[in-house]
Parts: structure tokens; C-alpha cells; sequence
């Protein structure tokens, strides 16, 4: 394949572009589908919960669902997902409950990571391995690596999945990542979603390569573009990657060209950046729609179906944010806890010192500094 | 004279700069178009032209790199971190080269540069957009670190980093981006690095502060005022080199010492104050030099504002070594 | 027990910890056949095979990046860094990724990890391999700092370090590699990390030091009870998280105090010790607290030997906060 | 160009493979015969210097003279070089006085930076700009396109070569000094030294790619390779990439493919990894000879002309290390300088106690430590 082509399946309206085998049965279509509205309908609500001050970030995920979704789907279970702060969409694909993630947005005391992040930066080990997300870019890579080397020596059959953005590729981590998974032929699967943009950053003066996935060249692995908005595509080529790790035939990167249709996240403003015809173009392109096509070409969609799907999602998210918001924020001793296993004396100091104070003085009062400004 | 903020005393820095010399460049993750992340670049790249303010691929390891090659070779590039918890990635290039060069070559060559970067808390950023990265810097000989907390200085000090002959790290503190307005000339002036500013006479404790908890410890220094307390509050300005003489006469003219700083305690900046103090001019303390810091834990969310030092905890530490 | 230099001490540890624990794996630059450029992992590739013991790319970034992932995956991996001056390739894995781990996941995923790496003066190394950072990672939340200065330690410290549940930087003395040898336990033994070791007892001055510094401050006070001044000297050994009490117990007892170590002074680890002291126990201090350290410069070549703190420099500071 | 196969002009001996026009004429064909032996010469006796005890350390050249001194004898009046530690050779072939670079060897107080830095590790901007050298692999990349956008904005006709290792591929300046330099569009070219090793690591451990110089697809720059024993080669591919790049063209990487016949430095006994039989097969490729057999074809070459370089030499550079090494070392007030610009009050500070305590307790000892041990 060249990798400066996207390979698809399915056209804008979802119809097969030639003959060929679906490696995904009618359940599974039908779940990825589900997956799609849910990422849709969970991030809606994240929206909404960020303008009304209610949460204090979110990442918008409209138009990279089909890349999300179809990598997850090609998963197995043992396999780790080592993503970025936009990949939410493939926890809620591998079933974490959103309720779960919710606690995260609102950062509350039952939030696995106790509120210690920001909201979208998810970390879960059940029911997926979801590698928990920080905030600089690219550093992930090599981590997904050493999982998978780790995978290599217990002749395990699982494979790490490292996914993240285009901005991504121009990380150290991505350099070390990539060398150091192609010298060690270790099983992982480089996900690169271009998305046309790293913040305010064009592809174009992100790199002077012809695609994403040319840089693969580098490494001695293989590259494959694939249309990012074709989830048939996208679960393809993912699975073909999977197999050749699992095969001890080491990694390959995989750019999975798409578009990032809302801001970079509630702090921008893409309105000053992004032109309007290209927007449109990929209006054109959406997952979502294409996934449905094929679904009806299938004789697998029915709008009433849709509707439901859409409607319980809303009800169950709905009330997984009403129950998060509802919970308690974490207790004060967790700003010490978990910085080492057991707490050393200099932490248990500071931390009777901030309950001691507390008594003396009142509490502390939350400052009203709000993310970007 | 304008009324301006914090973050628009450094937009305006930066215009008089890059007016007053055409060598000066600014670039940097969206610092174009989009003008930064919190708009300190707005409008240079249409005023200067993409040549002179432009972005860079996502690579803080690059962005410093190529400054320094650029400083060594005749111009003066200004280089935006976007949130100081991303300088990591170019954490060799500033320690190992940007620090080194103009010893290592015995001055053949040098780097002067400015690293513009955000830094601190009190935004909801937690872990990756509320660090401060101070004490590293400080204790990297070869560079200078500046840290301004008002409009007026953010403009001056960020005027003299550009024109200094090395390499500077130029701290924003965010917290005070748009909370803080304040009076600053219009065009082209330099507040002199190494100097410091007392905030607020008193003769009873003397605080040590920079940053975005100079008006934290202002308040507290309002309020142990009401009960007495006269507070000496001295902010840094320049945390290198440090005017150590004045940081000891501010210690002994009150004999009584305490440090703010949103950085974690252990081997922070504050450890070299009191270090200093208690080498130099031990005989003249009546108190123990007390640090209100943040704490040496990671950087939490939802729980900042326990983390951040307040008006309350910088209040006791005053209280505690002045009854001492 | 065997005498063992303390490079062989380490070679020693890395064996007995490999061999009880088969999820440890060694890796990093020239560490496989070559067995390092130290000789520190010679023979391991041969008894543990390519898979517990490997060369990498040209990476601290991939090193410790990959290390990591192993580590939250289940092996127990010891990276070597070449020489301290090269982690900073590596310095955004380390502190915004080992560091932050378990606490940004809430204990969910976790680091555990050894990052061996020689540091310090001695060997004519200049700017590049002569440096000592342990303060940019003492001063990192979420990170262990351990450096041993006898071969018996190397080895107890090491093991200790592996198997402890946090990421650890074993920083080692290269200085003393081979110029100093002691007896070592064969097989496995810990030495808990955390503790002091007092290394010579005396009532006159407490002085505080790690590492290669150890040595020399053991001269300096060998030299000083010639003159009648009897040095409490104490060898810190874990860094963080350090013995705090006991480090103001030692103070405490002589109220004279001089800490001693080769990174620059401004914002180094002395600057912590000073600092916890004139914080806890100022009113025991009956001297200046000294800082005998190398200079707030990069590290030159020719004049090591006047960067490095030696005998006259730490006795000079011993005589004078004994006579102040 | 294919950029797995190393384009070569002369053989093992010297003789065109084909037809060709040399760009060197004769003088400079000579030219760089003379500065091939001078490195020689010069590496010689820096070997000798070390195992004598007389300086501290070296890095041997032998092997790969021919890519170094072909490279710079590319660069025009203005170019300037960005090298790393086995780089002497181009300072020797554009006429550093091999006088100036002993008083580094030897870190005298006649040494431009005061002998604060290891022996190899030169700095010079006369006659030829020979950017600081310094130890860590790979962070000079992005100097050398930070440069280069300098003269780009000056609009001078000036080109910044960089200079590194195949280990140096890996590094974290590689990634973005490449990736910036295309994305600029700058005057820079970069010569990847692939001389087998990074000190004991071997290539098929450092990369899974098909060759370095194929890493350039992920730039989207030209990368060539070049048999790097072959002087006028190197000669040639460099003389391309740098009119590309001062027509405005942008980057280019060049692999040049040599081979290291010592140690890594002298701190290293490369027998213990170095394969017999693979040095024998680069022994017979020396470029020397090879550009002797060259000059012989051309009628440019007697033994009796070659006798008298290496007579001139080795008496030039013999004086020269005998007068670096009758120099006094540096002054002690050269710790505190150059730190900054001018001297700030601390370190003032610390200067005098360096002073005052030599006055009152005699100067320091030098130890008895030796680089690596
Ligand atoms: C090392 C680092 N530098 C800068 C940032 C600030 N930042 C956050 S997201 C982003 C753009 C990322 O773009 P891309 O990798 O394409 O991912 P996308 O947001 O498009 O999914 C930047 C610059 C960061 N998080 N980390
Ligand atoms: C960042 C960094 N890591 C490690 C080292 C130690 N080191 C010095 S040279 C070298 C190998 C370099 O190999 P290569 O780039 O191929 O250059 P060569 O020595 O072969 O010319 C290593 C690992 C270093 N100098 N810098
Ligand atoms: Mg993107
Ligand atoms: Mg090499």
C-alpha cells in the first residue's frame, strides 16, 4: 500500500467502494455504531456541562469517532490502550462505565485518580487496560513500548496500542517510541489520528513529509494510511497491524486521516484559524453517516433503532453526570497520598499541618482562576 | 501611561521590542494566527510578519534548539513554552546547551535568548498546566531566571531579558495574566534585572516572595497590619542572580524571615533563601525562617486551592515567627 | 564477604537482584557486551541472556520512556543512564511520567523502576561528565534519590532500590568506583533506604555529606581531631525521602554544621539541609550554617581539582564554625 | 537516488567506477590528500599524547577522513559547521592551526575556552565558523537550523552543515532539528557519519531502517547515501545538497558510509565487540589510499611528494603539541568567568574565597582520576 494514500471502503455515503469482506459481524457493526453515538452523546453533555461552569474542560471529539471506535473494536481483550486526552471515545467502546468517567470530569472522590487531573485525562485498568493519560504530548510512545516488551519476554499474545495526534508525531517520544519499537520488535500499534491540526497548527507546518505514515520509512516498519472516517477501514488495517504484532513481526504505524470538526478543546476558539469550505468538505465526510449507510446498505440500521440508541444514551449519560456532580470532591489527605506507596514523614507533616490549619484558620476558599483563561 | 493587564504588558513588551530591534523574533506552539494560548502574541505576526513571529511543529526540544542556533548566529530569538510543565522536552537543550555555551566556547559563542513560559497554578490545570519550574533553572548555572509580578515590571523586566546578553528564562505567572491591571508606560523601557522591589515597608517580619503570590502575601501583610504586624515585603523580580545583598539586609532589618512560593518546598527556591540567610547572617535571626510553600506532592486539581499557599497560610507563618 | 571496589559492589547487586527476581531486565547504551562503559553490567548478557540484559538506541528519552512502561506492566526494569550529564534527554520522562504516575492514576499505574547512573567529578570529564543533578530530582515529587558512598551500601542500597515500589535514581560516585573497596556480604541484602549512616561520631561539628564527598569530608575530619575538633559525620544515603529527624537530631547535637557537596551551591541539596535546620531547630545553632560545595558555574576540566570541594575546603569550613 | 544504495565514483583503488567529471581541480584534489594525512597525523599523536599519559583523552579519526575532509572542502567562505567530537578534520581542512587545537587537547589558558572543556571538544570561529562542541549526542541539530534561519532571514548566501553519528539518529535533536529544518525550509544540510558504531552499539542495533539516510521520508527532504570512504563522492552529494539549499531549496540528508577502524576513544577497547573480519574488509576500502590511487590515475601523486606531507606534518604538529604543552593552564579566575556576560555578584563571591583560601591553606591538589577509569 503507499503510504501516502488513505485506503477506504466505504464512500461519503457509506456505500462499499468495491466488493469486499466485512470482518465485522452484524452485533459488532451495530455495537460500533452505538459506540459512536455514545462518544456523540457523552461529549455533547461535556459541552454543555463546560459552558454552564458546571465542569471546568472538555475535549471535543465530534468527527474522529470512526477512528476511535474502529481501532477499539479491533482490540482483544489483554491488549493495552496507552491513549491521549482525546481518546475517550475507546473507553466507552471497551465498555468503561461513563459514570466512571464522569467522576474524572467532575473530579470528585470517587474518580479513580481522586480528582487529581484534569477533566478528559481518564485512567482506567478495568474493563481495558486505558494507560492513564497526562497532558504532554507524545511521552506515551515509548511507555506503550516497554508494555509491550513486557507482553514480548512473558510470550504473552497481547499488543500495546499507542495512539495519538498528529502534532503528536513531531514529539521526542514519538522519535524514541518508534526506533525503539522496530529495534526491539516488540508488538505495538502506532495509531497516529490526523486531525488536521494540533491546536492552532496546520499538518503543513507540522511536518514536510508527504503523510503521516511515510515516517514509518524511518523506523523500518509499515507505514498505512487509512481514511480515518471509515470505520470498516480503520478496523481493518488495525486488525491486519494487530495480527502482524501478535505474529512477533513487530510494529507499524498507522495514520488514520481524519478531522477534528469542534475547537482543540472548551479554551479555543478555531473560529480564528480554521477555514469555513474545509469544515464543510468534512461535513461531508462524517463518520457517523457513513457508518449508518452502511449499516442501512447492510439492512442493519432502521431510524427507529437510532433514535432509541440516542435517546437511552442521553438517559444513561445524563444520569451518570447527575450522579458525579452529586458526589463529594476528595478528602484534603489525598493531595499526599499516592506520591510514593506509603507516605514518608515529610508528607504526613505537611498534611497534619493543612488539617491543623484548617482548624485554626477555616478552610481554604477555591480560587476562581478557570483553565486557559 | 496605559491601565493595563498582566498578560497585555507582555503583548506590549513584546511589540516595543521587536520595534525597537529587528534581530528580535518570536515563535513558539500557536503564537501566530491564533496569537498564544492566552493571547500574549496577539497581533505580532500581523504586524511583524510571519518571518519574525511564527509557529513551530509540536516540539519544545526544537523550539530551543533552533533559538539557540539563532542567538549564536546574530539574531535574538524570543521562544514561548506554552505552559511551563511542557519545557521538559527542552530541558536538555537549556540545561546542556543554551546554560553552557558561552562558557564552554569561552565566549566565542552565546546565546542570548529569552524562554517566555506560563507558570504556576491557580487556573484548574492540575498536574501538566500549574507547575513551577523555578529551582531547576536557578540551580542551572548559566542562565538567568525572571519572575514578574506586576504589569508595570512584566514589561520593563521582559524589555531588559531581550536585550541581556544571556540567556533568560522569563516566568509568567498565569494566575496574574488578567487578575492584576496596573499603570505602564507606552513604548520602549527596561526595569534593570537584579533588583529587587520592596512591595511593602515594616520592620516587624520581612517576606520573601515573586510571582503570582506577591498579592497573596500583600493581602496577608494588609491583615497582619490590622493586628500590629508590620510587614517588609520584598518580591524577587530576578531569582537569578539574585541581589543576595539586598535579600540579607531585607532579612536582618527585621530578624525575622518568611519565603512564599507555590513550588514544591523540598530544595525549592526557598531553601536558598534560608540557606543564605542562616550562613550569612544567622546572628541576626529571632525566629526560625519559615517557608509557606506548595506542597512536595504532584499538582492536583480539584484540591489546587489547598495546595496553593493563601492569605491564611502566609498570615500564620507571619504570626508564628513574629510571636516566636 | 568479599572485598570489592564499589563498582564491583554494584556489578555484584545487579547479579544477586537478577537472580532473584526474573522480572528484573537491564538496558540502556554499551551495557551488553560491552558491559558498560564502567564495567558495571559486565557479565550479565552472558548469565541472564539478551533478553534480561540489552543494548538500546541512542535514547535517555526511549530509555526511560520504555522503562516505564515495563514497569507499569509488570517487569522490574534497571536502566542505566551512561553519565548523569546525558539524563536530560530523559528529564521530561522522568519528571512529568515516573514521577507523576501513581498519583495521576491513583495508584492504578504505578513505576516501579531503578534509573543507575554515575555522576560526579574527579575523572577529568569537564562540563559533560562530571555533573551532579541531584537536586533537580530530589526537588521532583513522586521520585527516590539514593546514593551510595561504600561498596557495602552500593550494593544493600541497590538491591533495596529494585526492589523498592517507587522509581528510584541511584545516582553513583564514579569517582569512587575503584578507589574505594570494602567488604560485601555475598547474595542478597538489603540496606534500608531512608536511613543516615553515621560515619564518624563527635560532639564539636556535624557535617553532612553523600556520595564521593564522604570520603573527603572523612579526611578533612581525620585532619580536625588532629586539632581537637571531634566531626559527627553523616553519610545521607537516600536523598528523598530523606531522615529528617534524624538529620535535626545531628544538628541538634553539636549545633555547628557543615554540609558538603559537589553540584553548585545556589539551590543545591545543602540549601534543603540549611533550610529544614534554621526551620526547626534555628535556636540550637550556635554558628553559621556552611555550605562547602562546588561553584554556581558549569564544570570546567584543567581546574577540576579547584571546582571540587576537597580536605582544605572542608576543614576551613569545620575550623570555622567551630571557632565562631 | 536510491537512499539505500551508496552512490560511489572511485573504487578500492582509486579508479573511476565510470566516467565522471571531477568538480576538485587538481590543486584542490592535492589539497585534500595533504588534509586526509593531516588527520592522520594529527590523530597519531593525540594517541600517542594520551598513552603517554600526556593529556587525558582523544577520539581516533582513522577511517573516516575521507567523509570529514570531503564535506568541507563543499562549504564555501560564510558556511558554518556544526560538528560533533570526531569532527577535527574539517577544522584541520579549513586551516585551524593545529597549534590552537593542541591548547584545547592539552587545556591550556591558551585555549579558547580555558581548558574548561574535555580534549576533541573544540570551538572556533576563525578562519572557519567550527560551532562549540559539545558531549551530548545530537543536540547541535537544532542549533545548526536555527542558524540557518538566520542567514535565511538575513538573506545571505550561507549554508549551516551539521555534522553527527548514525548513534546520533536516535537522539531527541535529530527528530526536531530535521523535522524544523523541513518545515522551515532552511539553508542547512545534515551529513549522518554512519561509521558502524555508537561506541558498541552496532547500526542493526540502532535502527530498524533500511539506511539512515532513508530517514529523510519522514522529513520530506532528499536523503542520499554516499560511500563515505570515497572523497570525491562525499565531495560531490555535498556540493548538490548545499545549492539546493542556498538556492532556497531547503535541507538535505546525506548518510555518509564509513567505517571507524579504532576505538571509540581512547577510554574504549573496541576488540571486545568490533568483528576481525569486518575491520579487515573496511582496511581494504581506506580512503587514503583510495584518494591516492585517484591522484596516481590523475598523475597528481609520487610517493616521494606524499613522503614530504607526512614529514611536514608530523613536524608541524609535533611542535605544535610541544609548544601547547609548555603553556601554563588556565588562571584560576577562569572557573568564574564566562558564565555570563559580565560577573555577577555571587560568583564574585566565590571566586575571592577560591583566592583567600589558597593564600591561607595552599593551593588544591589535582586527583588522580582519569577519564572513563
Ligand atoms: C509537550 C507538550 N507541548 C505542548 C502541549 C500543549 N498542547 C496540548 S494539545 C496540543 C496539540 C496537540 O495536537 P495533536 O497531537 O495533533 O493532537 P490533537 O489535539 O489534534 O488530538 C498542544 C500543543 C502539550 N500538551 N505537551
Ligand atoms: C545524550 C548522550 N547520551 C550518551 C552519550 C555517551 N556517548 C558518547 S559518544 C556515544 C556514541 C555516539 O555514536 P555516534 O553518534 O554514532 O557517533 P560516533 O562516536 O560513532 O562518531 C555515546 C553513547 C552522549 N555523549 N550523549
Ligand atoms: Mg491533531
Ligand atoms: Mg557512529
Amino acid at each position: 500500500m503507499d503510504p501516502n494514500e488513505a485506503y477506504s471502503l466505504i464512500d461519503a455515503d457509506g456505500q462499499p467502494r468495491s466488493k469486499f469482506t466485512c470482518a465485522l459481524a452484524d452485533d459488532e457493526l451495530k455495537d460500533c455504531f452505538r459506540s459512536m453515538l455514545a462518544v456523540r452523546s457523552f461529549d455533547d453533555i461535556c459541552m454543555k456541562l463546560q459552558r454552564g461552569g458546571r465542569i471546568g474542560f472538555s475535549i471535543p471529539n465530534r468527527g474522529v469517532e470512526a477512528t476511535q471506535v474502529g481501532a477499539a473494536a479491533a482490540l482483544r481483550d489483554g491488549d493495552h490502550i496507552f491513549p491521549s486526552y482525546r481518546d475517550f471515545g475507546m473507553a466507552l467502546h471497551k465498555g468503561v462505565p461513563p459514570v466512571e468517567m464522569f467522576h474524572n470530569m467532575f473530579g470528585n472522590g470517587r474518580d479513580a485518580a481522586q480528582g487529581r487531573q484534569m477533566p478528559v485525562h481518564f485512567s482506567f485498568v478495568d474493563p481495558v487496560h486505558f494507560f492513564s493519560i497526562s497532558s504532554p504530548i507524545g511521552t506515551h510512545l515509548p511507555h506503550a513500548v516497554g508494555a509491550a516488551h513486557a507482553f514480548k519476554v512473558r510470550r504473552e499474545p497481547h499488543v500495546a496500542l499507542a495512539s495519538f495526534g498528529d502534532g503528536g508525531t513531531s514529539s521526542n517520544g514519538f522519535h524514541s517510541g518508534l526506533n525503539f519499537a522496530a529495534v526491539m520488535k516488540v508488538p505495538v500499534v502506532f495509531l497516529c489520528q490526523n486531525n488536521g491540526w494540533a491546536i492552532s497548527c496546520p499538518s503543513s507546518q507540522q511536518t514536510g513529509s508527504e503523510s503521516y505514515a511515510i515516517k514509518a520509512k524511518a523506523y523500518g516498519m509499515p507505514g498505512i494510511k487509512v481514511d480515518g472516517n471509515d470505520l470498516l477501514a480503520v478496523h481493518e488495517v488495525m486488525s491486519e497491524a494487530l495480527e502482524r504484532a501478535r505474529a512477533g513481526e513487530g510494529p507499524t504505524l498507522i495514520e488514520a486521516e481524519t478531522y477534528r470538526m469542534g475547537g482543540h478543546s472548551t479554551s479555543d476558539d478555531p473560529s480564528k484559524y480554521v477555514p469555513k469550505d474545509v469544515l464543510d468538505k468534512w461535513e461531508a465526510l462524517d463518520p457517523v453517516k457513513r457508518l449508518r449507510g452502511y449499516l442501512e446498505f447492510r439492512g442493519l440500521w432502521t431510524q427507529e433503532w437510532e433514535d432509541e440508541l440516542v435517546a437511552s444514551l442521553l438517559a444513561e449519560h445524563a444520569a451518570a453526570a447527575k450522579e458525579a456532580e452529586a458526589e463529594a470532591p476528595p478528602g484534603l489527605e489525598t493531595i499526599f497520598s499516592d506520591v510514593f506507596e506509603s507516605l514518608p514523614d515529610h508528607l504526613r507533616k505537611q498534611g497534619e499541618a493543612v488539617f491543623d490549619l484548617a482548624r485554626r484558620k477555616g478552610d481554604a476558599a477555591a480560587g476562581e482562576g478557570a483553565f486557559p483563561l | 501611561m496605559a491601565n493595563l493587564t498582566l498578560i497585555q504588558a507582555v503583548n506590549d513588551g513584546l511589540k516595543a521590542a521587536m520595534r525597537d530591534d529587528p534581530t528580535t523574533l518570536v515563535f513558539g506552539e500557536d503564537v501566530g494566527p491564533k496569537g498564544g494560548v492566552f493571547l500574549a502574541t496577539e497581533g505580532l505576526t500581523a504586524e511583524f510578519g510571519e518571518e519574525r513571529c511564527f509557529d513551530t511543529p509540536l516540539s519544545e526540544d526544537g523550539i530551543i534548539g533552533a533559538a539557540i542556533g539563532m542567538a549564536a548566529n546574530g539574531l535574538r530569538p524570543i521562544a514561548e513554552i506554552q505552559f511551563q510543565d511542557f519545557i521538559f522536552p527542552a530541558f536538555d537543550q537549556i540545561v546542556s546547551e543554551a546554560a553552557k555555551l558561552r562558557y564552554r566556547s569561552g565566549g566565542q559563542y552565546t546565546a542570548p535568548m529569552v524562554i517566555r513560559t506560563p507558570y504556576g497554578g491557580g487556573i484548574r490545570g492540575g498536574l501538566y498546566h500549574s507547575q513551577s519550574g523555578e529551582a531547576y533553572f536557578a540551580h542551572t548555572p548559566g542562565l538567568k531566571v525572571v519572575i514578574p509580578s506586576t504589569p508595570h515590571d512584566a514589561k520593563g523586566l521582559l524589555i531588559a531579558a531581550i536585550n541581556d546578553p544571556d540567556p533568560v528564562l522569563f516566568m509568567e505567572p498565569k494566575a496574574l495574566y488578567r487578575s492584576v491591571k496596573g499603570e505602564v508606560p507606552e513604548g520602549w523601557y527596561t526595569v534593570d534585572l537584579s533588583t529587587l522591589r520592596t512591595v511593602r515597608e515594616g520592620d516587624d517580619v520581612t517576606v520573601f516572595c515573586y510571582g503570582a503570590m506577591v498579592p497573596v502575601v500583600e493581602r496577608a501583610a494588609a491583615t497582619a497590619a490590622e493586628s500590629g504586624i508590620e510587614c517588609n515585603v520584598v518580591d524577587l523580580r530576578t531569582l537569578m542572580p539574585l541581589d543576595e545583598e539586598g535579600v540579607l539586609e531585607a532579612a536582618k532589618s527585621t530578624g525575622r524571615v518568611v519565603t512564599v512560593h507555590e513550588a514544591p518546598r523540598f530544595c525549592g527556591y526557598g531553601a536558598e533563601i534560608s540557606a543564605m540567610i542562616a550562613e550569612n547572617v544567622i546572628e541576626y535571626m529571632e525566629a526560625p525562617i519559615r517557608r509557606v510553600t506548595g506542597f512536595d506532592t504532584p499538582f492536583p486539581n480539584t484540591l489546587e486551592h489547598h495546595y496553593l499557599p493563601d492569605e491564611r497560610r502566609v498570615l500564620d507563618a507571619i504570626e508564628h515567627v513574629h510571636s516566636y
